[in-house]
């Protein structure tokens, strides 16, 4: 079993870590991958320019790693990746990307949601973003809390 | 003497910078009362007294009754969202 | 809203595919995807040294799209992506490719879910795997029926 | 007179072939009544009575009583799984 999570202030390619992940591996069918895209609007309509994530140079990179563990060891998978961007990003770019890999495809889809659930929630990061109209610190929305409740710990 | 120094991650970094000095004339002081010292000196601060801001010292949360020694770093901090 | 369903009978890089997916995308948050590997042991536990998907000239094509466009239809999302390989396979290599994105991660997350379950019991091939034992015939599990029969028609 | 090409797609095409030309003496005829006469022709095919082998004319997957005229694809499948 190998668990990695990486807090990257650079760029993501999703894509390219999709890649590696699946690479030489024949002994789980199933890889279920989550990526998550800074988005042109904010949940208001309003233009977004910048998306800023701040984070804390322990914490943080400790939550993902946290949080990535706590999925392999809830669900039967055999890898869990997370990669998470930190810094500025563009709309368009990735902010996320998440792959799990298991014998067992309805593992895999649980645990990606799972730890999206739960990276939403807990991840330790700070979302700024800011547009012609101003900035706005964003946080986890209702949904994103009914979402993380569904898992009972 | 007590010698911290305290930062501030997300929206409360906006209202009171990303990171202050702060000096007690005691042996001893707990987060709780950082969180005060702060909001006294500070009228912005008093957000600090809202629970939802939640507290660090040397990169481990804590509750407000963790004591903190000199040279200790303190961090408080607004909700989180990763994702 | 792009409904994509592919029957390709080379190779299938998933990293590629899902970057081509994720380029330009700045109105949809959320990027699910599901890849079905070929593995190097099946059911059984004996190796597998070659996996042959068989499949109809006019039929199978048709049965993606049709899985795709009922995903489409049936979840909030603005783009399907299917991508199927039909011939001969090695253990190790990508079968299946599903990507699905939607402003909503919980949709992307059932959409992809839901493609997969109807894939595995209603895509139009027949799959044969073969090692140094001998050959088998590859049929839905129990499992996959049941994973199906969650969603009601 | 009625011919066809009838063909096999997963496990029973180990049996039967992948394909057969098939010539009947009427004018009309049903999928089931090709299955029928299949069996009939052959021990092997009696497998095609079992319901589980779907069949499809033209690529369009039909029940037994369908009809099936002279020049049309007969195709007859086990069961399917992709992913």
């Amino acid at each position: 079993m190998a668990v990695e999570a990486r807090l990257e202030t650079g760029g993501l390619d999703a894509g390219a870590e999709l890649a590696a992940f699946l690479s030489g591996r024949d002994a789980d069918g199933a890889v279920v991958s989550f990526t998550g895209l800074a988005r042109g609007r904010g949940a208001d309509g309003a233009a977004v320019e910048r998306l800023r994530l701040d984070w804390h140079p322990v914490m943080t990179a400790r939550s993902l790693s946290v949080l990535a563990e706590a999925t392999a060891a809830r669900f039967d998978v055999s890898d869990v990746l997370v990669v998470h961007r930190g810094g500025e990003i563009a709309p368009g770019e990735t902010i996320v990307f998440v792959a799990v890999a298991s014998p067992h495809r309805r593992q895999a889809f649980f645990a990606a949601d799972y730890l999206m659930d739960r990276l939403k929630t807990e991840a330790m990061f700070w979302k700024h973003e800011s547009g012609p109209d101003g900035g706005r610190w964003i946080e986890p929305t209702e949904r994103d809390r009914a979402d993380r409740a569904r898992w009972s710990d | 003497m007590i010698r911290l120094s305290v930062s501030f991650y997300g929206e409360i970094a906006d209202r009171l910078g990303r990171e202050r000095a702060m000096v007690f004339a005691v042996d001893d002081v707990t987060v709780g009362e950082i969180r005060a010292e702060l909001a006294r000196q500070d009228e912005a601060a008093t957000i600090l007294l809202n629970p939802q801001i939640r507290a660090a010292v040397d990169a481990v949360v804590v509750d407000d009754d963790a004591g903190v020694r000199s040279g200790q770093d303190v961090v408080f901090f607004s909700i989180v969202s990763g994702g």
